[in-house]
């Protein structure tokens, strides 16, 4: 009797479980499908382009710009950063797979060892500690720079994220999709208000992102930065906007946040680095 | 150090198409930093194109100019291989230049 | 970077409710502020604003507001010190609401 | 910004409402006069002009005559500018003899915002990037065969914000 109730118990809870439980694909899926149906105009591959994907307008200002892009420099420093070797010998190329050249796609990532999600901003720091060279600023040029460049060698190379068969995995993913989907700050905003219900609209002068390949763009050169900034300086000054204080960057949330949204953008293209107002 | 110069110049065979993108602030002297402190006015005032001895092109600019600023303009003329050098000077008394091939 | 001019946002229909604070006026009536209330006030608003940094949901109004007590207790105005320390506070304590209500609030938002 | 009305505000207001050729042709408050010597004709960076503060002043100081309105200049900028620090703004023209191109923007602080001189075999078509202070009008003046032409349209500007 004790038995058959703890089983019934037990039913329930797995029951319960399974409600709750992720299922990456079938989020990817609705997400895409959320977008291509809102916006039914507009390519899949092109909502990389953000805002361009979404206003004429817009769109021509940014090709125009694009004919000299303003990142233009913030990448050729990027190159020659990652070019020149640490003072050990060693250089970023001997810290990734493929000497770090068209790998942009692949991060972040799950690692098992360490049961964490890997950025590239991350990993490049890492590289540099490694090799007894000091991390960079989060938020500064030098590591939007380094990721620019990273970007540009791995531009049409669809996201590839992958969620390994790990609990540890799956709940950084679900830690993501929870922090994109939470509100915060006194505007009471999350992600998902701006760059999910209200994607084509204006804020003020701008028009909101839609947040399917939000992140392939990434860094970003922005004419209201009047320079690059990184996936971190856009998440810490999203915060900030919806007057919420921001975490430090690259901390466990920004970590998941950013493997839920490269997820769902899987199999679009890195357009990276971009520009936008 | 790199110049702050980047140049496409690109003939047609009978036009070259110029492009440049140069690194400057362009800082207007109506901006405050974040002190609150007004940030001198710093920006190019002349750009010069020259081609075979003579300019092609002149720009006078004011504080008006985007950061990093680009214009692009084509001439007559010019072929592959040639050279074209750009020039600026800005309101610091600063100064750059570079000589690129015509593409 | 100043962000008061995001208030224009407001008008777009996607703000929802924000939380809006109107206790400031009931301290104004009160009889005059003394340092010690200043600290005890000051105090209660630090340690529920470090519970929303627990939550890891702390708002960039609630350190002005704290800030801004501070600076009116330097300047002996404890009136104020005191009416911006309790703002703190309810701030904080609406960040903590905000925080709590969302862990389970959040789903309502998610594309299925 | 602090804009000091000076003599010049009605008309620039005019220009603003849109009526650019009516309002141009109001900026001549100089006559024509031999004697006028282009600032834009010579090498010489126009200091003066690029002072002056409403763009009928700047337009008198660079050029000391006024520009008739004319279909053959091109003037192609957003409706709306996706961030007033970079606006794209470019210009063409069917006008032969071109020596110079001028832009303006209305209600910058200082009006004038870069002239090119163009010298024969050079054409006379610019592409830049300028700042706008706010929504205002941008003036382009045309110099060709010692005329002045001008096309003129009003871009939107509002700050940055949330978006991106």
């Amino acid at each position: 009797m004790a038995s058959a109730a703890l089983a019934l118990a037990l039913t329930a809870i797995s029951s319960t479980l399974a409600a709750d439980t992720p299922d990456p694909v079938a989020d990817a899926k609705a997400f895409r499908n959320y977008f291509v149906t809102k916006f039914p105009n507009v390519k899949p591959e092109d909502f990389v382009n953000g805002p361009y994907a979404l206003n004429e307008d817009m769109r021509r200002q940014w090709e125009e710009k694009e004919q000299f892009p303003p990142y233009e420099f913030s990448l050729e420093m990027g190159k020659e950063m990652f070019a020149k070797p640490f003072r050990n010998g060693k250089s970023y190329a001997d810290c990734f797979p493929d000497q770090g050249i068209g790998i942009r796609q692949n991060y972040p990532y799950f690692d098992a060892k360490e049961g964490k999600v890997i950025t590239l901003e991350l990993a490049l720091n890492r590289c540099r500690e490694a090799n007894g060279e000091p991390p960079f600023s989060y938020v500064g040029d030098d590591m939007a720079a380094l990721t620019a460049y990273m970007a540009f060698t791995s531009r049409g190379k669809p996201f590839d994220i992958k969620i390994p068969d790990d609990p540890r995995a799956l709940e950084a993913y679900q830690n993501g999709k929870r922090y994109f989907y939470t509100r915060r700050g006194q505007l009471n905003f999350s992600c998902a208000t701006c760059h999910v219900q209200n994607p084509g609209e204006r804020m003020r002068a701008e028009i909101l992102a839609p947040a399917l390949g939000i992140l392939n763009a990434m860094p970003i050169y922005r004419s209201e930065w009047g320079g690059m900034g990184t996936i971190s300086r856009r998440l810490t000054t999203c915060n900030s906007q919806i007057r919420g204080v921001p975490l430090e960057p690259q901390a466990d949330e920004y970590r998941d946040l950013e493997y839920y949204l490269s997820y769902v953008s899987n199999g679009l293209p890195i357009s990276g680095p971009g520009s936008r107002p | 150090m790199a110049s702050t110069i980047r140049v496409r110049a690109i003939s047609s065979g009978e036009t070259t198409e110029v492009q440049v993108l140069i690194q400057h602030p362009m800082d207007s002297g109506f901006v405050r930093d974040a002190k609150g402190e007004i940030i001198p006015p710093h920006f190019i005032q002349q750009l010069t194109f020259e081609y075979d001895g003579r300019n092609v092109f002149v720009a006078d600019w004011g504080a008006a100019v985007s950061k990093d600023p680009y214009v692009k303009f084509s001439f007559k003329g010019g072929n592959k291989g040639d050279d074209l050098k750009i020039s600026w000077v800005d309101n610091k008394g600063e100064t750059d230049t570079t000589t690129a091939k015509i593409q | 970077m100043n962000m008061t001019g995001f208030k224009t946002t407001m008008r777009l229909s996607i703000l929802a409710p924000t939380f809006v604070l109107v206790i400031a006026a009931t301290t104004s009536v009160l009889a005059a502020s003394s340092e010690a209330d200043f600290k005890t006030a000051y105090a209660a608003a630090e340690a529920t604003n470090k519970e929303a940094g627990r939550l890891r949901n702390q708002w960039t109004v609630t350190a002005e507001a704290l800030a801004d007590a501070r600076k009116a207790a330097d300047k002996s105005d404890f009136d104020r010190a005191v009416a911006s320390a309790k703002e703190a506070e309810a701030l904080a304590k609406a960040s903590i609401f905000q925080a709590t209500s969302e862990k389970e609030a959040w789903k309502n938002l998610e594309i299925r | 910004m602090t804009t000091t009305h000076n003599g010049f505000a009605a008309t620039r207001r005019l220009i603003i409402k849109g009526a650019g050729a009516v309002a141009l042709a109001g900026l001549g408050i100089i006559s024509l006069s031999p004697a006028m010597v282009f600032a834009a004709a010579n090498d010489k960076y126009p200091e003066d002009a690029f002072k002056q503060k409403g763009a009928a002043d700047a337009i008198k100081s660079l050029y000391g005559r006024t520009a008739e309105a004319s279909d053959k200049v091109k003037l192609d900028a957003p409706e709306i500018a996706e961030n007033g620090a970079v606006v794209p703004i470019s210009v063409s023209t069917t006008l032969t003899e071109v020596t110079s191109i001028s832009f303006l923007a209305s209600e910058n602080p200082n009006a004038l915002a870069a002239v090119y001189r163009i010298p024969p075999g050079t054409l006379p078509s610019v592409a830049n990037r300028l700042k706008m202070a706010k929504t205002s009008n941008v003036i382009v003046i045309v110099e060709a065969g010692g005329k002045l032409y001008s096309a003129i349209k009003e871009v939107k500007v509002t700050v940055g914000g949330c978006g991106g």
